[in-house]
């Protein structure tokens, strides 16, 4: 799986996820100008600009934000220090990275510093040529050694980069253009194409001297403002409290077709702001952040009645967001005896109570998440027929015989009497599992120990999301409390699997591939800091997930996905929470943007431009100020 | 101006024969107490509220105070029947849910607390997304909306309002308020308590015998004091897994020091009194000149402190809750309730009300500790 | 001098409200004062003579303070009814005054010579220059050395008979044509006393001043005053010039004061009788640190080398200026403080006894202190404190024993014993000394130090806590040690004397021989400042 | 690294290149400017309040001005805070004050006059919330202390010489009274802007140390931690030195005895 290539810091946290497929066999050492894990190269047109832009949206203006808390550093490569906002490891506004993932389809890449790139039938390795365009903002050239350069470096410092680019054994100059990276495996197909994602750093930037005649230290943060190569460069910045983008005039990559009709504002100035009330204070008021995505349901239902709202300059609007969901919910660790009865699980289910918090607490906002692969035709819908069932089929025996007979289903509480019911079911599923209610307690008839769970939590916002779920779990006589620590012990915690029940998100991709190894494989279960937080240990899953990474078409991961999403449902490993169908969204009027957004990304604010009129007519009307 | 003072004392009416409840100089504090109408009244509100809280669980909760049910008297509130009894299945009874309240109507009658929700009870019939405003801000309508027969619903009571509406947990904040107002007043008094032993104790030694005891002891407690105290329950606090007695215990390493330097002072003022040299001339021991002569000296200083301390304990509690660093979640607490006022300013209710039972309490307690220092002002008392 | 007097005060009442409670201070009092003339304003504690003293200033903490009647006519106009502009143009320049305290009187924080020029700049509007050279010469007036180097100083420099000079030159820097002194000197060693009693009656007849002069010792009244009101309980109840009032006193309280006198003498001492307390060489030297590490770099010699003997049956009167180092002997013979030399009691040294060892003497060797106020645990009832010494040394008794050794103690030194269940500050001064007697009493001891057990308190009342002392040494054979700087006490019950200055014994001896032919001119000076209220010139005594 | 503690070498904080020192020295700027404006304000508030509640001791005047300052001092201060915030930062009430920061993003391109200006004016807000509960404590020291000034003997003897009241009052009394407060005012000041208010430079954005403690604890970058706590401690130490020290300057009567009441 790919990690969405996050340009902008929303893209961040509105994107979704990539996918992959397969592609039937081509001619080797074919040069590949897009990369698509789905759809074969000579299927799509050739790539002229992303089809939903605006070609001629005028450039200018400045688009000011708002950033929470603080930053120290220009290096966001490392663990230390906090990085301005406009960075991000994948380079952010300062790096390009050698292909840039598309917006509009899954699992595909276009040219960016690389214009095409190669890789053998077995996919043991990925060769890269570099546009010969390809400048740094002081107008050297890239070349390959910058490259060899950042992935070593990379690899060596990055936390996220060493996991990323594992695979990558080495990574060799062949010209001044081509870099060719091998492998330490064969046949899989994701490894050629997540080498695109590779930010490019300046080697002889990084080597050299700053103005004091020091050495500049990549594995220090630093403040002085980097040699980039993307679309914008640092104009002014105050640590901690301020940092304008400027955009590059002269950037070789604007008419690349990745970059037509995008990057159209001239600056973007972020202003630090600590307190969360502030930073909305901040948007109300006008003039420091002009895009607010709003996160909090409540907010977003009751609050956007200021002046400004009222009189039209802000304007609210809610886009769907395209593509995968992410998986939210209570993860159960089956490294607890007391969880790895599956009638456990299954009774924990059925006492969260989603309908009733949606109204509550959510402004019914939101929207049960019942698959791994949300909103994905990965998913596991109905009953499994086909090449799905096909491949259960090979484990009947040891599946529950409902997986076959029945539609999975979470429970629905739609009616007033619906609690009982579910906790009814429950009761009995416990006492099945041996467990009973005596004096006011869950007790396990053979210990005579109550049935406890601690959830931990590392936010006080947990305790609003798990409260209504422990009083539910307090009515069938489960003692539950929960622990709020502070992030490092609660990340400490995770990696050490030390947790009963935590609420946990992910987003799988379009194209699950060898990662699910580290979400569902037995090894991962016993390997600290792996992924599978479950603890899940079980060959019919380890089954299924080699089936995906050595599918030989795209049919057959879709039902090998559908499959393994079937079971891991019918296990009940975690509790599902909800997921946001609408990234909502409010900005002051004063952007002219595309007629549509890019469906499978959600919005592309790149691709919004500014109003010139509308933005004098704003700073008239709302004196700008901090 | 001597004359004057002597006067008063001159004219003090000549008691007869057996002692009186409270010594004269107590009866004298008590009327000086008296006469500062603020601080009197504060501490018979203060008393009250106190009283109050402490009876949380019969003002405000889920459970019944009592209940008659198939000729049998039930106290829900303080003994727990399972859902059996009343034909139930489920662990704990939900008394608040409609079929169990059928089933009692039907079968007897229940006596509610005036607020049927207890500090946790999460109320799933608000009328909106919590946090819901308080309940008198809706129409009967909106109020009732969600119960199973709207207007008509017989739990559509003034029990079941929400007076000071709902967190953004949907528990109700009165309820809250009543059950933090308790943890902290106890909190408060505990730690007060606890660290007035420990630092009349500490200061009477060191204020007794002076010397090398005593130079020693006010270097470490100079280095002690000059610890930034929150700073380090921060630190602690991070550690330690947060709950009212670790809380206590940490916060008590720090507070006892407070007492130290005026009961050392007063020792050291008292030790050269006539009235000590006296007892020691009559060959009185150490510990008994402490306790006898010197304690109830420093005491009476201690005294006038004791408001302000509890001040200072409960502002920390408060503060540590604030921040997130307090009392486990899911403790009533009020500092809890300001962060949910500060998270969510578009329900103003929450801030409001905490704000207000915080300043009330605090500024009870400051009023009761003026007149406590105005009651043992010895200017005041032995005129 | 003109037929209306200088000041001339009618009818005048003073009342203090606090809460509820109003409580009449002055009750309708008049008297005049002539121009050149002094009257005493005599009276015991808590008579309203302050009071009435203060009202003529309008310095009463108003208006907690009122004058339900009466008038002030000063040259004829009522400063009473005057606005406070008009007041504060007498005070200070017209009619001004000293106080009791000299230390507290005066700022802290102030240099001598910014205090007194400020009255002088004040009313006179002298420049700095000026109001400088005039403070000069007042110093110099009231007899204060090196008054160049005085001005920048602070009133802690100075001792305290300094501090009342300087006092008094600021009330006398206007000239004022009526020096109010309230009890000037009695917070003063006698020896200072006299001095200053010298200096104000020399001032007064140089400038002419009207004095009104209040005080509770009828000696001071006879040395000083011409004429005298005699007031108590608010009210005068009589007046008229000081030799009549002496001579032939009308109203039974004036002529209780005047017997008040402590009266009497000891019997002869016998030097055969048993020796209850003997010290050797005693010595108790302080030492004086300084510097970071505290080193001692020298020792103040409070009790320097002394041999004290005292007989069963009489008593060893200690005389001396304050800071001779009477106290410090005291308490080092009862074991209070550490010290060199032997010391011997009923046979048993016990110079080098801990604090528990001393425990079993304690029972014999009993101490009563100065302040009866002071040495009264606040918080004990009367039964309590009398009792503390039974509980430790005689355990073995019942509450009912105890209770009766208590109600016997009380009835011995004349106290009701009823009031055993009351606390001490219902009692008044003399009645708390008596208590004090009483705990040391109730142990049937052998020895008692007494350390100014009478100077706290009013005359009348000195003279029967001498009584009752007397008449308790005869009836247990007891020993005293009588420390005092009231020698007039000293001579009604000491059969022995020693006369300490700066921690030696300057003169030691039977106590006719001491009063009657005193050796050392320290001695003599002693006496004549006691009896006679007389100054002796030059550097006997301190100042 | 007791030896380097002594020479105030603290290392590198974790997450950051710069020394411990140097971290701490950039916060100053904030922490200076609250802690001495609030230190400032508050005395001034304070002393002319206390003097007049002195003087009319058990007064109307006196009694309702207790009740707001002890009604102000359980306050909470970030709560007040938002509350001006909201009203007077925010788009909705009246947006007439900046929202974060100590100076404005041009500050560097105003002539001094402005920058004055543009300072106090990104400053009214927090310490407007922060001087609430500050001046209490003060307001009835300075109160107690000229209460007991007043009652002294040597104020009558002022007043027997003819002084006004007003003229007792600030030629005699001020001094003596103000004497325990000045000697408190370093240790104030000090501690003002030592211990900042976390609270209160979170909410307006204002980078000090006391926010700068509260992350190092969270984020438990420990050089930091230590660094804090040990420069905390010993200004704490310093403090009570330098009041001492004050003390003695101030007053005449003291030396460096220790003062055993």
């Amino acid at each position: 799986m790919r990690v969405i290539g996050a340009r902008a810091t929303w893209a961040a946290c509105l994107a979704t996820a990539l996918m992959f497929a397969s592609h039937p066999a081509r001619a080797e050492d074919e040069w590949l100008t897009n990369s698509s894990l789905i759809q074969p190269e000579s299927e799509q047109g050739p790539f002229e600009r992303y089809d939903y832009v605006n070609p001629d949206a005028p450039k200018g203006g400045t688009l000011n934000s708002v950033a929470l808390g603080t930053y120290d550093s220009f290096n966001p490569f490392i663990v230390r220090g906090t990085q301005a906002a406009g960075l991000n490891y994948f380079g952010g506004f300062l790096w390009d990275t050698l292909m840039q993932q598309s917006l509009t389809e899954p699992s595909t890449s276009y040219p960016l510093i690389a214009e095409a790139f190669k890789h053998p039938e077995d996919n043991s390795s990925a060769t890269y040529r570099i546009n010969p365009k390809a400048r740094w903002h002081d107008g050297a050239p890239i070349t390959a050694e910058d490259v060899v350069w950042s992935i070593n470096m990379l690899k060596k410092h990055s936390p996220q980069h060493t996991r990323y680019f594992s695979s990558v054994v080495e990574a060799m100059a062949l010209s001044e253009r081509e870099v060719e990276f091998r492998f330490d495996q064969k046949g899989n197909k994701e490894l050629p194409h997540i080498m695109g994602d590779l930010p490019v750093l300046p080697k002889h930037w990084w080597e050299g001297t700053d103005a004091d005649g020091k050495k500049r230290n990549f594995t220090q943060p630093t403040l002085e403002p980097p040699l980039g190569s993307g679309p914008y460069r640092i104009e002014s910045f105050t640590p901690g409290s301020e940092i304008v983008w400027k955009r590059v005039e002269d950037y070789w990559a604007a008419d690349l077709p990745v970059n037509v009709g995008r990057y159209n504002v001239d600056r973007r100035k972020y202003t630090y702001i600590q307190d969360e009330n502030a930073a909305w204070l901040a948007f109300t008021k006008g003039g420091l952040q002009d895009i607010r995505v709003e996160t909090r349901s409540r907010r977003w239902a009751t609050e956007y009645t200021f002046p400004a709202v009222k009189d039209g300059d802000v304007i609210k609007k809610e886009f769907p967001t395209g593509g995968a969901e992410p998986m939210q919910g209570f993860v159960l660790n089956t490294r607890r005896p007391k969880f790895q009865d599956r009638r456990i699980r299954e009774a924990l289910t059925l006492a969260f109570n989603f309908e009733d918090m949606n109204r509550t607490l959510f402004f019914d906002s939101y929207t049960r998440t019942d698959s791994y692969f949300e909103g994905t035709e990965l998913a596991a819908t109905g009953l499994p027929e086909g090449r799905e069932l096909e491949i259960l089929e090979e484990f009947r025996d040891k599946l529950p015989p409902e997986l076959f007979t029945e539609e999975f289903r979470l429970p629905v509480y739609d009616n007033p009497q619906a609690e009982r019911t579910y906790l009814r079911e429950a009761i009995k599923l416990f006492s099945e599992a041996g467990w009973s209610i005596k004096s006011g307690k869950m007790t396990n008839n053979g210990t005579g120990q109550q049935f406890t769970i601690e959830f931990l939590g590392n936010s006080p916002t947990d305790e609003i999301t798990t409260g209504p779920y422990m009083a539910a779990l307090r009515k069938i006589g489960i003692d539950v409390s929960l622990r709020i620590i502070d992030p490092s012990q609660y990340v400490n915690r995770i990696r050490n699997f030390d947790f009963d029940a935590v609420a946990s998100i992910f987003v799988n991709s379009l194209s699950p591939g060898n990662e699910q190894r580290e979400y569902w494989g037995s090894k991962a279960a016993d390997t600290p800091g792996t992924r599978n937080l479950a603890g899940v240990k079980d060959p019919i899953v380890d089954a299924l997930v080699e089936k995906i990474i050595y599918v030989k078409d795209r049919e057959e991961l879709i039902a090998a996905s559908r499959a393994l999403d079937r079971v891991l449902l019918w296990n009940y490993y975690w509790v599902p929470q909800w997921h946001a169908p609408y990234v909502r969204i409010a900005y002051w009027n004063k952007f002219g943007m595309p007629e549509k957004q890019p469906e499978y990304a959600g919005v592309d604010l790149d691709s919004w431009w500014i109003d010139p009129e509308h933005e004098k007519a704003l700073a008239a009307k709302y004196r700008s100020q901090n | 101006m001597s004359d004057i003072q002597v006067q008063s004392e001159v004219a003090a009416a000549r008691r007869p024969g057996r002692r009186p409840w409270l010594s004269p100089i107590n009866r004298r504090r008590w009327q000086n107490f008296c006469a500062n109408r603020r601080g009197y009244w504060s501490l018979w509100i203060f008393l009250i509220l106190f009283v109050l809280s402490l009876f949380a669980e019969f003002l405000a909760n889920d459970k019944p105070i009592l209940a008659y049910y198939k000729g049998e008297v039930l106290f829900p509130v303080l003994v727990d029947y399972p859902e059996e009894k009343f034909g139930g299945f489920l662990a704990v009874t939900d008394y608040r849910d409609p079929i169990i309240s059928e089933e009692i109507a039907a079968n007897g009658w229940v006596v509610w607390p005036p607020i049927r929700y207890s500090y946790r009870t999460v109320n799933n019939e608000i009328p909106e997304a919590a946090p819901a405003k308080p309940s008198w801000m809706y129409s009967k309508e909106e109020r009732c909306g969600r119960y199973l027969h709207g207007v008509d619903d017989p739990a559509c009571t003034p029990g079941n309002w929400n007076w000071l509406g709902t967190d953004d947990q949907a528990r109700d904040v009165l309820s809250r308020v009543i059950y933090g107002f308790r943890i902290s007043v106890l909190f408060g008094l505990i730690l007060t308590g606890a660290s007035a032993l420990i630092g009349v104790s500490a200061g009477a030694i060191q204020g007794y015998f002076g010397g090398w005891t005593d130079l020693l002891f006010q270097r470490f407690i100079e280095i002690w004091s000059s610890i930034p105290v929150l700073y380090l329950i921060l630190i602690i606090a991070a550690v330690l897994p947060p709950g009212f007695f670790i809380l206590l215990g940490i916060m008590l390493l720090f507070s006892w020091v407070a007492f130290v330097g005026v009961v050392r002072a007063e020792f050291l003022r008292a030790r050269n009194f006539e009235y000590v040299s006296a007892a020691r001339a009559l060959g009185v021991s150490n510990r008994t000149i402490i306790f006898r002569h010197l304690l109830p000296n420093a005491m009476v200083a201690t005294l006038t402190f004791l408001p302000f301390i509890l001040n200072g304990s409960i502002t920390t509690l408060t503060s540590l809750d604030f921040l997130g660093f307090g009392l486990p979640p899911g403790s009533p607490s009020l500092g809890e309730l300001l962060r949910q006022g500060q998270r969510n300013l578009n329900a103003p209710w929450l801030g409001i009300a905490g704000f207000l039972s915080l300043s009330i309490m605090l500024s009870l307690l400051i009023f009761i500790g003026e007149a406590v220092r105005d009651a043992f002002d010895p200017r005041k008392t032995f005129k | 001098m003109s037929d209306t007097p200088l000041l001339s005060i009618r009818d005048l009442s003073v009342s203090f409200r606090q809460g509820a409670q109003e409580t009449l201070a002055v009750d309708r009092i008049s008297f005049d004062i002539a121009r050149g003339e002094t009257v005493a304003l005599v009276g015991e504690s808590g008579s309203g003579k302050s009071v009435s003293a203060l009202s003529v200033l309008r310095l009463l903490p108003y208006p907690a303070a009122s004058h339900p009647s009466g008038e002030i006519l000063y040259n004829g106009v009522d400063i009473l009814a005057a606005d406070e502009a008009t007041q504060r143009k007498v005070r200070g320049n017209e009619i001004s005054m000293i106080f009791q305290e000299p230390m507290t009187s005066l700022n802290p924080l102030h240099t001598i010579e910014r205090q007194v020029g400020e009255v002088l700049k004040l009313h006179r509007g002298m420049s700095d220059k000026a109001a400088r050279e005039r403070t000069l010469e007042l110093l110099e007036q009231v007899g204060i050395r090196d008054p160049e180097k005085r001005l920048d100083s602070f009133p802690h420099q100075l001792s305290g008979g300094q501090r009342q000079r300087v006092m008094i030159a600021m009330a006398l820097a206007n000239e004022p044509d009526l020096l109010i002194a309230d009890e000037p000197t009695t917070a003063l060693d006698v020896t200072v006393q006299a001095q200053i009693l010298e200096l104000l009656a020399d001032l007064r007849r140089k400038k002419s001043m009207s004095m009104l002069f209040i005080t509770h010792d009828l000696g001071i009244v006879r040395k000083v005053a011409d004429r005298v009101c005699v007031m108590t309980d608010g009210k005068i109840v009589e007046s008229g010039p000081t030799e009549e009032i002496f001579t032939n006193p009308q109203h039974a309280y004036t002529r209780h004061l005047i017997e008040a006198e402590p009266k009497g003498r000891p019997p002869r001492a016998d030097a055969n009788a048993e020796t209850v307390m003997k010290g050797d060489e005693i010595k108790v030297w302080f030492p004086v640190k300084k510097g970071l590490l505290r080193r001692t770099v020298d020792y103040i010699k409070g009790v320097d080398g002394v041999d004290v003997t005292v007989r069963a049956g009489q008593t060893l009167g200690v005389v001396g200026e304050s800071g001779s180092g009477k106290t410090t002997l005291g308490l080092a013979l009862a074991r209070m403080i550490g010290s060199e030399g032997h010391i011997h009691f009923s046979g048993n040294e016990i110079d080098h006894l801990s604090f528990r060892q001393m425990r079993p003497y304690r029972h014999d060797l009993q101490v009563v202190f100065q302040d009866p106020y002071g040495s009264l645990s606040p918080r004990m009832s009367v039964a309590e404190i009398i009792e503390e010494g039974l509980r430790i040394h005689e355990p073995g008794l019942s509450a009912d024993e105890r209770d009766a050794m208590v109600v016997d103690v009380l009835k011995e030194v004349d106290l009701d014993p009823d009031s055993r269940f009351r606390y001490p500050h219902e009692f008044s001064g003399g009645q708390r000394q008596r208590i004090a007697i009483a705990r040391a009493m109730v142990l049937k001891p052998r020895f008692v130090m007494l350390d100014e057990p009478t100077s706290a308190l009013d005359m009348s009342v000195q003279a029967q806590v001498v009584d009752l002392l007397r008449d308790l040494q005869k009836r247990h054979n007891l020993a005293y040690l009588f420390i005092s700087h009231d020698l007039k006490v000293v001579r009604a019950l000491a059969n022995e004397v020693i006369v300490m200055r700066a921690g030696k014994v300057v003169e030691a001896g039977p106590a006719e021989q001491i009063f009657d032919a005193p050796q050392t001119d320290y001695t003599r000076a002693l006496i004549a400042a006691a009896f006679n209220i007389e100054a002796t010139p030059g550097g006997v005594v301190s100042e | 690294m007791i030896w380097n503690y002594a020479r105030f070498d603290f290392g590198e904080s974790y997450f950051r290149d710069i020394s411990v020192i140097d971290l701490i020295l950039e916060k100053m700027p904030v922490s200076i400017s609250l802690g001495l404006w609030i230190t400032l304000i508050s005395y001034g508030i304070s002393i002319p309040l206390g003097i007049r509640k002195a003087v009319k001791d058990g007064s109307a005047f006196d009694v309702w001005t207790s009740g707001v300052v002890i009604v102000a001092y359980a306050i909470p201060g970030f709560l007040f805070a938002i509350l001006l915030m909201v009203l007077f930062a925010g788009g909705s009430f009246f947006d007439w004050f900046p929202l974060r920061g100590l100076t404005s993003d041009n500050w560097e391109s105003l002539s001094w006059p402005a920058r004055i200006l543009d300072y106090f004016w990104h400053l009214a807000l927090p310490l407007t919330a922060m001087v609430l509960s500050a001046f209490a404590t003060t307001t009835l020291l300075t109160k107690n202390s000229f209460l007991d000034e007043i009652r002294k003997q040597y104020v009558v003897t002022a007043r027997a010489k003819g002084l006004s009241d007003r003229q007792v009052l600030y030629g005699h009394v001020f001094r003596n009274a103000m004497l325990i407060i000045i000697a408190g005012f370093p240790g104030a000041f000090i501690s003002a802007f030592f211990t900042g208010s976390l609270l209160i430079e979170s909410i307006f954005s204002l980078d000090g140390l006391g926010l700068l403690g509260f992350r190092s604890v969270i984020d438990r970058d420990y050089p930091v931690v230590f660094a804090n706590l040990y420069i905390f401690s010993l200004m704490g130490l310093f403090i009570s030195l330098i009041s001492d020290v004050t003390y003695t300057l101030i007053d005449p009567r003291i030396d460096f005895e220790r003062r055993d009441v």
